[in-house]
């Protein structure tokens, strides 16, 4: 490269964001990282611990923390992308707040949302006490404290798989790939917290796709006593104790099921965030039915908008893992330099 | 004199232990079943008696087992039993000819030196003495031995021994006491008075020369006396207990009873007859290859002896067979752990009489006590046949060993009917192995109605497992034939051709069909007609198990893994080009355990057939294998 | 429980009910078994709260029973309901008030129907036409005779001469609501307050005092379920779904069930009596058995109403005990009376009788 | 309840077929899992029971009766458990090694226990 360098923005500060931008650095190129949080990281920030190893999620929170401590990088905090359009051979940004910035390319990184669990109104989330999402019970691991909402010890929690996820009922029927394993990993972090504690999951497919999951799966059950109970809950309620009390058909059984539950924990699952979708509609970029960024091809051009010079990295296309979403981030930037010497 | 006193606890203990022998083994007795008493009765007047006594010397006395499988350990039990057993022979004869009397109480014989402290200075009687040196020198060398193997169990070939009680630890010491102490008593004694010969004497005079022998021989009189004493009185309780109890083993044994499946007299004998010698630990492969160290059948027995809880134990065998081969005694190990592994026989046994009365009352009010019930079994009508195959229920898991098999009988051209091949009813055995006969009559009872209804002359299975259970425990008209049996039946015949395969092949004796029933030769000579057989390390009777066998009922797969893994080993050291089984389930363990290619038998002989078989086997007529059954 | 949840999913579950003059279709069961509640429904409506309701004596079942009995075809129960449809266009009504839940549903499906298939919509009419010569207007709106009496209940509550309050203590009573499967289960949007958390009922309880009880088995079916009861074999069923619900609301000991439903009233009621029968087990404090009532039987004891005029002795669980803690005065000897004063015969097997 | 009751009515309450968790007891559970652990492995794939010898002629499922035994689901386990020919076939099918056969054994002998009042 020579002469000034090119200027790349990122729409987003997460996982993929901070891939994308430390990539883009190294390689010599300006970057602009746009994050609406206060500080990039994005998800990963609240998580304790990550699967499948159940590594403490500070290590890649500050691999990435080093990823983007770079004189290349420029970051814009509490600030969203709001629109990409073309300008002259490059493009230019609207932010939020009114500016503008102009660059040689863009790179959507504009990640995913939690599934709102109130809109699964069967079970109660945001009415009953005890019902909590898989993000409330990391923050649990995070305080090392799991407790009900009345301060006691919980005798038995179950995880609810799919929650937001293969559900046409949410208008969802996609996979988010990682809650199951997810759930897998916070049942024996939680028979480990606490080993009185029973814990059952329920789910309708164990999607153990990756690697050492499977193993992981076995583990619970081999050595933690994690209980796989094949079903969708249904609803839930509660009874004169308080108590959660939930319906769900044991499919293996191939009958219905009732089961009182001090904890119920609603595996959410992913959905394009919001300022996403707001940027899409503004900027054209076209989304599949599952609503995320549709690529212009889902085998060999997965980082590539149909506009020029706009390139999208990680799970703002689809539910991702970290793994897969640093493996994505590095790959759209191999687009986006392609995109940027054929300039 | 009053220092004769010193042979009360000898007395003691011998009266002790003759009176409890006599009555032990009446009560034995009358509780035999009527058949077993009359087998004893006839054997006692007959040639069992003169077997057992011929047994007797050479096993119990020489040792002769033992010393062929090791001959240090052999020497070692030999000089204690043998030795032990001249000294008393010949002693008692040395009090009879040489003493002041001719007819004397045993005392007189054991403590004979005492006696006649003056005895054997000259001619016969010093040649005598020597003689009786020379015995006692044996044992000690035999006892120096055995405190060798106690300490460092390694150096006489011994993996492991059992652990002792504390009982067994006292008449250990009394036992080790015993002969140390007469060398001293005599010693001492010889030395006071100068007589002795090159043992007792020499170390007598060499005794007396700084000390006062005379003052110090009657303790060891005592001591020896004592120790002679204490191990009488503790050898009902103790281990040492099988000593005599072997004896009437054998002579049991060589009546005809048998165990049988039921808890009776005989395994009671057959209990306190274990020497607990650990030999069936040391071939155990679930102790040397899988670290399991304590369900073998010396804590099997010993369990069943102190009457504890070994239901663990009972189960978590795979009943392979190795160390009822090897068990010096003859103990029936494998009937008597299925005898512990039927339903609550055991702990039932165990229960007081007021407890078992108090159970019995409160589970009479149980209308149904649940158990295996094949009530949905329906009745079928099989067509006539002249061979009836039946696969196995492991063989449908290897659908090679039947795909050969129908090439190879339809190249034979027999006439066979294919019993299970939509799926059949289980034989019964891995009932019987977990110890549930009764439901396993009522599979047996299924099975045996299709075999007798078909009107077949030939049964043929591809499944050790169902063959040792179809010839031990089905009435059958028809002849049951491992399919080993059968194809070497047909290649004998000359209704099968075979070409030579140009491939080094192992052995591996399945343990049902092996030292289950007694099937070594033919597989081999099959293999050796097509293929190279190669030798194994442990072949034949001591065949190793695979580690799958269905006759435990706890093994981890884990663990079966690292069996199979083992046994796998030691049979290819050779690097053979293929691993040779008869047995499904065998070739399927295995197949996870080695590199090396595993088949069935009738794989390697299907690949020995010529090429074009279909069409030959349509124009030959159809023969009648069962014209050559008389042969087998 | 926290209540702003709650509350959060009622806002988002608002139905736009009518103020005023409503087109009133019947119920072929509750008008036969709870005459008093139907009668009491028009007189609060139109005396207390002073609405123009209009009956249309042409009007008929809605043939409901029968298509979920499936022997009245989609096509047919359609003309039918276009045809009350064309009475209320005759008559002027624009909003439809129904007082059974099974109709209400019935309503509810043919409306959503008639919006995503705009062809059934006009072959209706086509049948229509053919069959009676009529023409309709689609009504602009739908509502469940609860959803009216929700509407007003805080009119209702402030003209209240009783309150769902233990006078004897001064605490609420303890109320279960029960919503029929087919106001809100199939099309949550129809229902105030939705599918999972209907508001209907408890919204008229909490303005009249009452203390909601939320217990496990609270969206089951009463049990009703057409085949279930049509057919004598399949009664178990009914039975068994009815003792589930009673089992699971034993607990918090309930003064009283409310129902807006007539099927579900009348099968929570009767239920009472048969288990007792069968399984010798009566349920509710004491053993009294758990009084089942209609939203407008309550109504009308709130507003003052006699009882008996309410019908509440038709019921098979007798309502005394909560009379006298309501402190309502009302004399058991009078439950039987014709309106000239002679006995009528008493009812055998009432429970709490 | 006596034929009269349910003659009175022509029907009766029907029986749930609800599996009630916490009214169901796990002490046959907790037999066979402290006697045989690799019953914890079961992941309901149904290889045990595709290869089973009697569910060839019967409704008998491992699979099924893993799941019963795990729910506390004594009475369907009590006929499950019967049927059973302990050929040990299903051993060699399970992919996650778990000791079926001894499964079915120790299962069989804890309801035993449990009829007994020994459990």
């Amino acid at each position: 490269m020579k002469g000034t360098p090119q200027h790349v923005i990122i729409a987003g500060g997460g996982v993929a964001g901070i891939e994308a931008a430390g990539t883009l650095a190294d390689l010599g190129y300006r970057v602009t990282l746009v994050e609406k949080g206060d500080e990039p990281g994005g998800h990963i920030l609240q998580w304790h611990a990550l699967f499948p190893d159940r590594r403490p999620a500070g290590e890649v929170k500050s691999y990435l923390r080093k990823r983007i401590e770079h004189r290349n990088i420029n970051i814009i905090t509490r600030t969203t992308v709001e629109k990409i359009r073309h300008h002259g051979g490059g493009v230019a940004v609207n932010l939020s707040g009114g500016t503008e910035e102009k660059a040689d390319a863009v790179i959507v990184a504009t990640g995913f949302e939690l599934f709102d669990a109130r809109r699964k109104e069967e079970y109660g989330y945001g009415i009953y006490d005890n019902v909590i999402t898989s993000a409330e019970l990391e923050e649990m691991f995070n305080r090392n404290r799991i407790v009900k909402a009345d301060g006691t010890v919980p005798s038995r929690i179950g995880l609810i798989h799919c929650v937001g996820s293969r559900d046409e009922k949410v208008n969802n029927n996609h996979c988010s790939k990682v809650c199951c394993v997810t759930a897998v990993k916070q049942a024996i972090e939680i028979r480990k917290m606490l080993p009185s504690c029973e814990v059952f999951c329920f789910y309708m497919d164990m999607r153990m796709y990756g690697p050492y999951y499977e193993e992981l799966y076995r583990e619970a059950q081999e050595f933690h006593n994690v209980n796989f109970i094949r079903g969708k809950v249904s609803e839930a309620s509660v009874n004169i104790n308080n108590r959660l009390v939930i319906k769900v058909e044991d499919t293996l059984a191939g009958r219905p099921l009732r089961m009182e539950l001090d904890i119920m924990v609603l595996m959410v699952g992913m959905e394009m965030a919001g300022s996403g979708m707001k940027l899409a509609e503004a900027s054209g970029m076209k989304r599949g039915i599952n609503r995320f960024l549709e690529t212009t091809d889902h085998h060999y051009g997965n980082n590539l908008s149909s506009i020029k010079g706009v390139f999208y990295a990680g799970t703002c296309t689809a539910p991702m893992n970290i793994t897969d979403t640093i493996s994505h981030a590095r790959a759209a930037v191999a687009e986006t330099v392609r995109y940027l010497n054929g300039k | 004199m009053n220092s004769d006193l010193f042979v009360i606890p000898f007395n003691l203990g011998l009266y002790f232990i003759l009176i409890y022998s006599v009555v032990r083994s009446t009560i034995w007795f009358r509780n035999l079943s009527r058949p077993d008493k009359l087998r004893l009765q006839r054997g006692f007047f007959g040639k069992p008696f003169m077997d057992s006594l011929k047994e007797i010397f050479m096993e119990s006395l020489l040792h002769r087992k033992i010393f062929r499988k090791n001959p240090v350990l052999g020497y070692m039990h030999m000089s204690l039993a043998f030795g032990w057993f001249l000294l008393i022979v010949f002693g008692t004869i040395e009090a009879d000819f040489f003493g002041e009397k001719h007819l004397n109480p045993p005392s007189h014989a054991i403590f004979f030196r005492w006696f006649n402290p003056d005895h054997g200075t000259e001619g016969l009687a010093k040649l005598y003495g020597f003689w009786m040196d020379l015995i006692l020198a044996f044992i000690l060398s035999g006892l120096l031995l055995a405190m060798v193997k106690r300490f460092i169990p390694g150096m006489m070939g011994m993996k492991k021994t059992t652990k002792h009680t504390w009982t067994d630890r006292i008449a250990l010491i009394s036992l080790w006491l015993i002969f140390p102490s007469r060398l001293m008593a005599e010693s001492f004694t010889c030395g006071a008075h100068g007589s002795g010969s090159f043992l007792t004497g020499t170390l007598g005079s060499a005794l007396a020369s700084f000390l006062p022998a005379a003052e110090i021989a009657p303790f060891f009189w005592w001591l020896y006396s004592l120790s002679l004493g204490t191990f009488f009185f503790l050898l009902p309780v103790s281990r040492y207990f099988h000593i005599p109890v072997e004896l009437l083993l054998i002579f049991m044994r060589n009546s005809g009873i048998t165990t049988g499946d039921r808890h009776s007299s005989y395994t009671e004998v057959q209990t306190h007859a274990c020497s607990s010698c650990g030999v069936c630990i040391s071939v155990c492969q679930m102790s040397y290859a899988a670290g399991i160290n304590d369900i073998q059948s010396a804590y099997l027995v010993k369990g069943l002896r102190n009457d504890r809880d070994i239901a663990a134990i009972t189960a978590n065998c795979l009943m392979c067979g190795r160390c009822e081969e090897v068990c010096p005694v003859g103990i029936e190990l494998g009937p008597m752990r299925l005898i512990e592994r039927r339903q609550g026989e055991r702990e039932d046994r165990r229960l007081r009489f007021t407890e078992r009365y108090e159970l019995t009352r409160r589970r009479s009010t149980i209308e149904k006590e649940p158990t295996q019930s094949y009530g949905y079994l329906t009745r079928e009508e099989p067509e006539h046949a002249e061979v009836l195959f039946f696969a196995g229920c492991m063989t449908h898991l290897t659908p090679s060993v039947i795909v050969a098999m129908k090439k190879i009988m339809e190249s034979a051209g027999v006439r066979y009917r294919f019993m299970d091949e939509k799926g059949g009813v289980c034989c019964g055995r891995p009932l019987m192995l977990a110890g549930r006969d009764k439901e396993a009559r009522e599979l047996i009872n299924h099975n045996s109605d299709i075999i007798w209804k078909s009107g077949a002359r030939i049964l043929v299975t591809s499944c050790p497992i169902c063959y040792k259970v179809f010839r031990e425990s089905y009435y059958l008209e028809a002849q049951v034939m491992h399919h080993s049996e059968f194809i070497n039946l047909l290649i004998e015949e000359g209704s099968l051709r075979l070409g030579y395969l140009h491939r080094r092949v192992v052995y591996h004796d399945p343990c049902e069909l092996g030292r289950g029933s007694g099937i070594y030769d033919e597989p081999r000579a099959v293999i050796s007609y097509v293929a190279e057989l190669q030798s194994a390390v442990q072949e034949g009777s001591m065949s190793l198990c695979c580690g799958g066998s269905l006759g435990n009922l706890t093994l981890s797969s884990g663990k079966r893994a690292v069996i199979a893994a083992d046994a796998a080993r030691t049979l290819t050291i050779a690097s053979p080009d293929e691993l040779i089984t008869a047995c499904p389930l065998c070739k399927k363990t295995f197949a996870q355990a080695t590199e090396t290619k595993v088949s069935d038998i009738a794989e390697l002989v299907a690949a020995a057939l010529p090429k074009q078989v279909a069409s030959r086997s349509k124009k030959r007529p159809a023969r009648h294998p069962a014209k050559a059954s008389g042969n087998g | 429980m926290k209540p702003e949840g709650k509350k959060r999913i009622w806002a988002e579950y608002q139905k736009e009910i009518p103020d005023d003059h409503f087109f009133y279709v019947r119920s072929c069961i509750r008008q036969t078994f709870f005459a008093g509640s139907e009668q009491y429904f028009l007189k609060i409506l139109r005396d207390d709260l002073g609405k123009d309701v209009y009956e249309d004596p042409r009007h008929t079942t809605c043939t409901g029973i029968g298509y979920h009995g499936d022997v009245v075809p989609f096509e047919t129960i359609q003309a039918v309901v276009a045809r009350h449809f064309a009475l209320a266009t005759e008559a002027g009504y624009k909003h439809i008030a129904i007082s059974c839940v099974t109709s209400f549903g019935i309503y509810s499906e043919i409306l959503e129907t008639w919006k995503h298939f705009p062809e059934t919509l006009e072959r209706t009419r086509e049948d229509l036409y053919k069959a009676t010569g009529r023409t309709f207007e689609v009504p602009e709106t739908i509502s469940h005779t609860s959803d009216i009496i929700y509407k007003f209940r805080d009119e209702i509550a402030r003209k209240a001469k009783y309150n769902l309050i233990d006078i004897a203590t001064g605490k609420p009573l303890k109320v279960v609501e029960h919503i029929g499967c087919h106001y809100s289960k199939m099309f949550p949007k129809y229902g105030v307050g939705g599918a999972e958390f209907p508001h209907v009922l408890v919204g008229m309880i909490e303005s009249w005092g009452g203390d909601i009880i939320d217990y496990p088995e609270r969206r089951h079916c009463c049990g009703f379920g057409f085949r279930q009861y049509l057919v004598q074999a399949n009664r178990g069923y009914s039975l068994f779904a009815s003792r589930k619900k009673f089992e699971s609301m034993e607990p918090y000991r309930p003064d009283m069930i409310i129902a807006n439903c007539p099927g579900c009233t009348m099968f929570m009621d009767r239920w009472q009596y048969t288990i007792k029968e069968i399984e010798g087990i009566t349920y509710g404090s004491d053993e009294r058995g758990i009084p089942v009532l209609t939203y407008e039987e309550v109504a009308g004891l709130i507003l003052g109403y006699n009882p008996w005029e309410l019908g509440l002795q038709y019921h098979n669980v007798q309502s005394l005990q909560l009379l006298r803690k309501m402190g309502i005065k009302a004399d058991p000897a009078e439950r039987f009376l014709a309106k000239d004063g002679s006995r009528l015969p008493e009812p055998a097997n009432l429970i709490n009788g | 309840m006596s034929i009269d009751q349910a003659n009175k009515f022509g029907f009766t309450i029907n029986r749930s077929r609800l599996i009630d968790y916490d009214a169901s007891d796990r002490k046959v559970r907790d037999y066979i899992t402290a006697r045989e652990p690799s019953f914890r492995l079961c992941f309901a794939c149904g290889g045990c029971t595709a290869a089973c010898t009697a569910g060839h002629h019967t409704t008998f499922n491992l699979r099924r009766m893993n799941t019963y035994i795990r729910r506390g689901e004594i009475d369907p386990l009590r006929e499950e458990v019967t049927r059973c020919m302990l050929c040990g076939k299903c051993l060699l099918v399970c992919p996650r090694g778990v000791n079926t056969r001894n499964v079915v054994a120790v299962a069989a002998e804890a309801i035993r226990k449990l009829d007994r009042n020994e459990l």
